[in-house]
């Protein structure tokens, strides 16, 4: 008899996780194609003169980065909700905190690791300065870990519901506040010459915190809203 | 000791509670009233002119205590939600979540108001003043609590599930102060601020203490209102629920 | 193996079981009867830990405790507990992963003998409902849980799914396990030694108190 | 006084706000209450009149 182990347990739901992403790859790219979409959209809106785009494009990139982020949360935990499967995760003899930042690291791989790899492209696309991409990629790859921890405590509340809707992107807004003022800031601050170290430190202390936290609350979110 | 904790578990029991409520809820209105009116009297014509705001200054003896109110509420909610999930207490559910209509309220009040406010002052209705964001993100939260609570069937769960998000934000609040204040000094923003570092006139004091005492009157007696009319709701079946309603009427007919 | 004393559950202020006193020893069945509606899936959920009783006690081998330890239980309920897109063989992978594997299993040969050789690839939600149920039996075969709580074990299955779930039954028995089933009674009870809790309805408060 | 209009404003604002707050949970408290007390009067209704039907209308 072999029993399951933690890390045996955590490789299984990892491998099960990005074996479900591969095998539905189309829905899973389809935040990296939004965030493509969001992007091109401000061109076309604001025109396409170079300076007024370069000032905008941090925000707008984040911007981009935090509604890819909410795609796909709604059904992160609610899919398994449905067939059960959730069931048999409280069931398991390991901690549900565990498997759950599993299935959030899964979800930042497959969601948001696409996108922060294809964002010296969208920085392109902005005509952001060169000497900003650095602080645009750091702090996008600080932050959107943090976005992907919060958005799934919030999305965990809602597991018990049978679509959330619009409620997720409430639920999820206030959390997204500072992690969207520091990361975009950050870009910004560099942008004015100013140090921007400082801001992407703050997001990664907040990151440090939010990997002991969020899987833990998550956790216990999901005890409570489970019918 | 003893006697605290069996007055509390009493308090607890619906019927007892719905009787304090009824009973007690006209005093804290009618104190809030009283306070409110001799606050605002004194806000509105004993209170000397600002020489740099002129009378529009008169706002913020509203302004404030709401702003405060809707901090306030808030922790309040967290702290009740907090002691309803950890020790299973059915009564501070309720109490959590009659918490948060009314801290929606005073942050609605504290926006519609700054914003008046800042007409004449900035000369737009709404400006990125780091104050006037966090409410608004405040009031993200509260809309929040209660639409998350109103989404889910069972009465009981939603209010646990709202009064954990409650607790989540209470912890997101400083953060978001802090970050929107940050953000603040990045982009440069306004230099007259609500309630911004200029010294406090004595005369202000008074008028102020008063409004403050008489939200916090008007806080308990609304609670009391709210919680009162959610446990009738969540015990309509029951029998004290019947017995009380019987009454009202023969009372309400004679 | 597992004794309950005084066991009840309330959904809102009215009571779905209990109280309830029942034991269930190791190499025996325990088959939960009743109607609709009397709470033997909710009974079922509680001894799981997926909800909390009200009240009642508890007590695994003889220890009181407040749940049951997870590695324990294998619990199959009305949802089969497998992703639609995930082959029958990387499902019950995924289950080994998470709850373990029971001594000399394996995840090949619990699919050859619940009838699912062959279907090996198949993504589980092109498999009928009485294949999925069939996988969740492998996934109980796989499980080294010693107590087996099953909800409705029998739904969904043709002549030959009904024989096999009696003889996995009468196997893990023998192994000295124990399970604990629900069934409204329209099939036949399994061929082993086997106890009856019969559940009933509750009254409404609202009648009671009338 | 200067800004007279605003600090009106501000004024009906709150107390139009603090309004609501104060009579919404007072009126569905009332609406709460003939609710019940309508439910009583139907579950004894039939059964007080007559005997037939009573069975399925308490349950």
């Amino acid at each position: 008899m072999s029993a399951p182990t933690l890390p045996r347990a955590a490789a299984a739901m990892l491998a099960r996780d990005l074996r479900l992403a591969w095998s539905r790859r189309g829905d899973t790219l389809q935040p990296l194609l939004f965030a493509v979409l969001v992007v091109a959209l401000f061109p076309l809106a604001l025109g396409s003169e170079r300076a007024r785009l370069a000032m905008l494009a941090p925000g707008a990139i984040w911007v981009a980065a935090l509604l890819a982020s909410l795609q796909g949360l709604d059904a992160l935990f609610r899919s398994d909700a449905e067939d059960g499967s959730l069931e048999q995760q409280l069931l398991a003899p390991v901690p549900l905190s565990l498997l759950l930042a599993c299935r959030m690291f899964a979800h930042w791989l497959t969601g948001s690791l696409p996108l922060i790899l294809i964002a010296p492209l969208l920085a392109q696309l902005l005509f952001l300065p060169d000497h900003l991409l650095v602080p645009l990629l750091l702090s996008l790859l600080v932050g959107t870990p943090l976005l992907v921890l919060l958005g799934s405590t919030v999305a965990a509340l809602t597991v018990g519901l049978r679509r959330s809707g619009m409620l997720l992107p409430l639920l999820a807004l206030p959390l997204y506040v500072p992690v969207l003022v520091f990361g975009a800031g950050s870009v910004m601050a560099a942008a004015q010459g100013q140090d921007w170290l400082g801001a992407v430190l703050l997001l990664a202390a907040g990151l440090t915190l939010a990997l002991v936290l969020a899987p833990l609350a998550a956790a216990a979110a999901i005890r409570i809203a489970l019918p | 000791m003893n006697r605290i904790v069996l007055w509390f578990h009493q308090l607890g029991s619906p019927p007892t509670f719905h009787r304090y409520a009824t009973r007690w809820m006209p005093w804290y209105f009618g104190a809030s009233l009283l306070l409110l009116a001799v606050g605002v009297w004194a806000a509105l014509f004993r209170v000397p002119a600002d020489y740099q705001q002129g009378d529009s200054y008169r706002i913020l003896f509203i302004h404030v205590p709401c702003a405060w109110m809707s901090l306030f509420v808030y922790v309040t909610m967290a702290v009740q939600a907090a002691i309803a999930l950890v020790w299973r207490i059915k009564l501070c559910e309720i109490l959590a979540m009659a918490c948060a209509p009314i801290g929606a309220a005073f942050t609605v009040i504290t926006l519609a108001t700054g914003s008046i406010w800042g007409r004449p002052m900035w000369g737009t209705w709404w400006d990125w003043d780091p104050r006037l964001t966090s409410e608004l993100v405040l009031l993200f939260l509260y809309i929040g609590v209660i639409a998350l609570d109103a989404s889910i069937e069972d009465r009981r769960r939603g209010a646990r599930v709202a009064g954990f998000l409650a607790m989540i934000g209470l912890v997101n609040l400083p953060i978001i102060h802090y970050s929107v204040q940050w953000w603040n000094s990045l982009h440069q923003g306004s230099t007259i601020s609500l309630m911004g570092k200029s010294k406090m006139d004595a005369s202000m004091i008074l008028p102020l203490a008063f409004t403050v005492a008489a939200m916090q009157l008007w806080f308990v007696g609304s609670l009391l209102s709210r919680a009162r009319t959610m446990l009738l709701e969540r015990e309509a079946g029951k029998a004290w629920a019947r017995d009380i309603a019987v009454h009202d009427s023969t009372r309400g007919n004679a | 193996m597992l004794a309950v004393a005084r066991l009840r559950f309330d959904r809102n202020d009215t009571c779905v079981f209990g109280p309830l006193d029942f034991a269930v020893h190791a190499g025996e069945a325990l088959l939960v009867t009743g109607g609709n509606g009397v709470g033997k899936t909710t009974l079922l959920r509680v001894l799981a830990g997926l909800l909390r009783a009200g009240e009642g006690e508890l007590s695994w081998r003889g220890e009181p405790c407040t749940r049951l330890p997870t590695e324990g239980i294998a619990f199959v309920g009305h949802l089969a507990g497998h992703k639609a897109d995930l082959g029958a063989l990387d499902n019950l992978r995924f289950a080994t992963g998470l709850h373990g594997c029971r001594h000399g299993a394996s995840p090949t040969s619990a699919l050859a003998s619940v009838g699912l050789a062959g279907f090996e690839d198949v993504p589980a939600g092109r498999l009928s409902a009485g294949q999925r149920k069939r996988l969740s039996l492998a996934r109980l075969l796989l499980s080294p849980a010693r107590l087996w709580l099953l909800d409705e074990p029998y739904a969904n299955l043709d002549r030959d799914g009904i024989v096999l779930v009696d003889r996995l039954l009468a196997r893990h028995l023998n192994e000295n396990g124990a399970a604990l089933i629900t069934t409204h009674g329209a099939y036949a009870a399994p061929p082993v030694r086997a106890r009856t809790l019969i559940l009933e309805a509750q009254r409404v408060d609202a009648e009671s108190a009338a | 006084m200067t800004y007279l209009s605003y600090i009106v404003a501000a004024y009906a604002v709150f107390a139009v706000v603090l309004a609501w707050d104060g009579m919404s949970p007072w009126l569905k408290h009332h609406r709460l209450l003939r609710a019940i007390r309508q439910k009583a009067a139907r579950a004894q209704g039939p059964a007080n009149v007559a005997g037939a039907g009573s069975a399925g209308a308490t349950e």
